[in-house]
């Protein structure tokens, strides 16, 4: 019954209700971008127009952007399946929760990351990002965007149990985001000088590679903890 | 007819990349929301006639508990 | 007017209304755009200063006239739907927005692609554009609270309540963009002056602003016949209409 | 089949019940009753593993539950308040999607079982357009399509007509037969229907 063909089955199951579910309720996908573009918007009429000074700001106000709207949808990610029982039924299955955990999140990750990734080139025209620095931004949101969604994931766990726990999940969460906003920005800006951003690179590929195998634990221990 | 070949209609006198992209993407937006908006239509009638076939057979289920 | 107007408060005279109405706003839309594009692209002369890339305006000044008509023309629906109680006029609201956003956002890309070669950049935080992609954000807004309420009753009047306060606010935010931008005058603009146009230019942008207008009529209809189907749906007259094909 | 050894269970200072001991062989309904606030629920959440016991442990067939827990939850079907059934998907997608996450194959009957328990006509409208025992019928769904051996029902008969009673008790009986085993807590008296019924009653405890 253990076979890799039922795991497979039941991520399939877990990342497909969760698009689907999205996917019929557009505005959850819509609204975090929506929200990504206002605040890159709100950006130059605070602090003026001029090209060379947004473009210098630029890496900083899009990761911040994307860190904030991580945090919206992070709320939701098991909140309806802990009110409706089905986090019960995923932990009473027969196969490892913390699989089921990476189906959620990477179903987080499609709905809320990857949107941003995409719409990323765009964000860096409205701040005047220099053309060297494109490739940074899109390569850096699409390396750290998934492991916002994991560490995202630890607290949303946490907290999924409380009443009220959306400010507290970003209490918890953001300073938890520092160290990828802090290797990010740095890698697009070392490319703004044309200069190799390799290693600032590697070592965010190196957190995700680390979240991506302890995350899940972490996650789905918080989830039993919630749950009981 | 302001330009003297087709090659020179599509390069806008230089300006064809900027001239078509507006244009292109023009097209591609009206089309969208004009096909969106019709298969929405579609979708709807669908549904409600969906939605004429469920009570027929839930009325047809009631009968046969019935007898 | 109110005789002639309130057998259309009726969902079903509604519909009808709208299938009358739809071939002319099809014809007008589909003749023009193709006449005006072909016009604007092939027929028109060159700009003395802007060369070729001024063909742009014959999208770009049309969808941005029309991204402001059609938030007028739902502000003034929602007025009627608040003010007289008119459930058809929040249908209408709802189904222009989808439009209404559309066209800003072709008068966005537009613009973009004609500032490139004009000012060197894609964009510029300069007081029209800024104020149209706040525009966006209203037109985004609206729509986005219709769909969030599961009521849709509530979710028109909500929707209705939130185009009036954007309508209000509209030239207010424009004027503070625009004060705004004289404090930072790093990015002055030339701007293109419509009433120096020549009538060789000028006659393809009305065709082509007709073009989109019917355009717009069109997709409401379209959108409007959609929402007045769905709100009905229970009705005999829908079943009726369903069950004919 | 199931052991449940000197399990107690202190929630928010009070002791709701203390050195619990009792256990469950093949073939046996046991139904728990006890007034509100008896723990009850606590005690099912604690044996279907969700909850730890601040003391005692719970065995299935000689193998302690927590130390093996994706095994025990092969053999184990619970149904709590909270059903599991998202509102927002429809009911055939429910059954499925729980079907994929449990591993139980699909054998082609869900639309069948479906309108057995009269949900004709309703099976791909949203959950949440459906009425309370409506709703819990999906829940129950699973009840006729699962190969586990212990099943642990928490008011499993909340918000049913008398028709829906009687199906579940018919698929009760199916199961005991099965040499299955039911644990479930329910205000409703059994013990005409199920001869061999045990009853444990948990005291409300200050």
């Amino acid at each position: 019954m253990h076979t890799q063909h039922s795991y497979w089955q039941l991520f399939k199951a877990v990342y497909t209700k969760d698009v689907t579910l999205a996917f019929r309720q557009r505005a959850e996908i819509f609204n975090p971008l929506l929200f990504f573009v206002i605040v890159i918007t709100l950006f130059p009429l605070a602090i003026g127009p001029e090209p060379a000074l947004l473009s210098r700001m630029a890496p900083g106000i899009i990761w911040v952007a994307a860190l904030l709207s991580t945090m919206l949808g992070l709320d939701k990610l098991f909140k309806e399946d802990y009110l409706d029982g089905s986090l019960e039924q995923l932990i009473a299955s027969p196969y490892p929760l913390s699989l089921s955990v990476v189906a959620k999140v990477a179903a987080h990750w499609t709905i809320s990351g990857l949107p941003m990734v995409l719409l990323s080139p765009l964000f860096a025209l409205l701040m005047n990002l220099e053309q060297q620095a494109l490739g940074a931004t899109v390569l850096t949101l699409l390396v750290g965007t998934p492991l916002l969604s994991l560490i995202g994931g630890i607290g949303a766990g946490l907290t999924v149990g409380l009443q009220k726990g959306g400010l507290l999940l970003s209490l918890l969460v953001l300073p938890l985001y520092i160290p990828v906003l802090i290797f990010a920005t740095s890698a697009i800006d070392t490319s703004m000088m044309s200069l190799a951003y390799g290693g600032q690179l590697a070592i965010l590929g190196a957190m995700l590679a680390i979240g991506l195998v302890s995350a899940p634990f972490a996650i789905s221990s918080a989830l039993r903890v919630s749950v009981s | 007819m302001q330009f003297a070949s087709f090659s020179d209609f599509l390069a806008m006198g230089g300006y064809g990349f900027f001239v078509w992209l507006s244009f292109g993407t023009c097209a591609v937006i009206l089309i969208g929301i004009l096909v969106s908006s019709w298969l929405e239509g579609k979708g709807l009638k669908k549904s409600i006639r969906d939605q004429v076939a469920r009570e027929a057979r839930i009325k047809q289920a009631q009968q046969e508990q019935n007898l | 007017m109110w005789k002639w107007l309130h057998p259309y408060a009726k969902a079903e005279r509604a519909y009808q209304l709208c299938n009358t109405l739809l071939p002319y706003f099809a014809v007008i839309s589909i003749v023009c755009i193709l006449v005006g594009w072909v016009w604007g692209l092939a027929f028109a002369p060159a700009d003395y200063q802007q060369k070729d890339s001024y063909r742009i305006i014959f999208i770009h000044v049309p969808s941005a006239i029309l991204s402001m008509g059609a938030y007028s023309s739902m502000a003034i629906a929602a007025i009627v739907a608040l003010v007289w109680q008119i459930r058809n006029a929040e249908l209408a609201v709802i189904s222009i927005a989808p439009v209404g956003a559309a066209m800003t956002a072709i008068a966005l890309i537009t613009g973009a692609a004609w500032g490139k070669p004009m000012w060197g950049a894609w964009w510029v935080w300069d007081a029209r554009l800024t104020s149209e992609l706040i525009l966006l954000f209203l037109y985004f807004g609206v729509i986005s609270l219709y769909h969030a309420f599961e009521d849709k009753k509530v979710a028109g009047r909500a929707a209705c309540i939130l185009a009036i306060v954007g309508v209000i606010n509209l030239p207010i935010i424009h004027f503070s963009v625009e004060w705004w931008n004289t404090l930072h005058q790093g990015s002055t603009i030339t701007k293109f002056d419509t009433s120096a146009i020549d009538p060789t230019m000028l006659w393809p942008l009305l065709i082509n602003i007709l073009g989109f207008a019917g355009f717009v009529g069109v997709i409401a209809l379209m959108r409007l016949k959609n929402e007045l189907l769905r709100c009905e749906q229970h009705r005999p007259w829908v079943r009726e209409l369903i069950s004919r094909g | 089949m199931l052991e449940i050894k000197a399990v107690t269970c202190i929630k928010q200072e009070r002791c709701l019940f203390e050195s619990l001991s009792f256990s469950l062989q093949a073939g046996e309904i046991m139904q728990i009753e006890g007034p509100n606030g008896a723990g009850k629920t606590s005690l099912l959440r604690i044996i279907a593993g969700f909850s730890r016991a601040d003391e005692g442990a719970v065995t299935f067939n000689g193998d302690d539950t927590q130390m093996n827990y994706d095994e025990f939850a092969a053999n184990l079907l619970f149904i709590g308040h909270k059903s599991g059934v998202n509102p927002q998907l429809s009911a055939i997608e429910n059954v499925q999607h729980w079907q994929q996450v449990h591993g139980v194959k699909d054998i082609g009957q869900t639309m069948q079982l479906l309108a057995k328990l009269g949900l004709v006509g309703l099976e791909d409208v949203p959950v949440r357009t459906l009425s309370a025992g409506q709703q819990r019928r999906v829940a129950l769904v699973r009840l006729w399509l699962n190969n586990a051996k212990l099943w642990i029902l928490d008011e499993p008969f909340t918000a049913l007509d008398k028709k829906g009673v009687a199906q579940l008790q018919a698929q009760f009986q199916i199961h005991l037969e099965r040499g299955g085993a039911i644990l479930l807590t329910t205000h409703q008296d059994l013990t005409a229907q199920f001869a061999k019924l045990k009853t444990l009653v948990l005291e409300y405890r200050l």
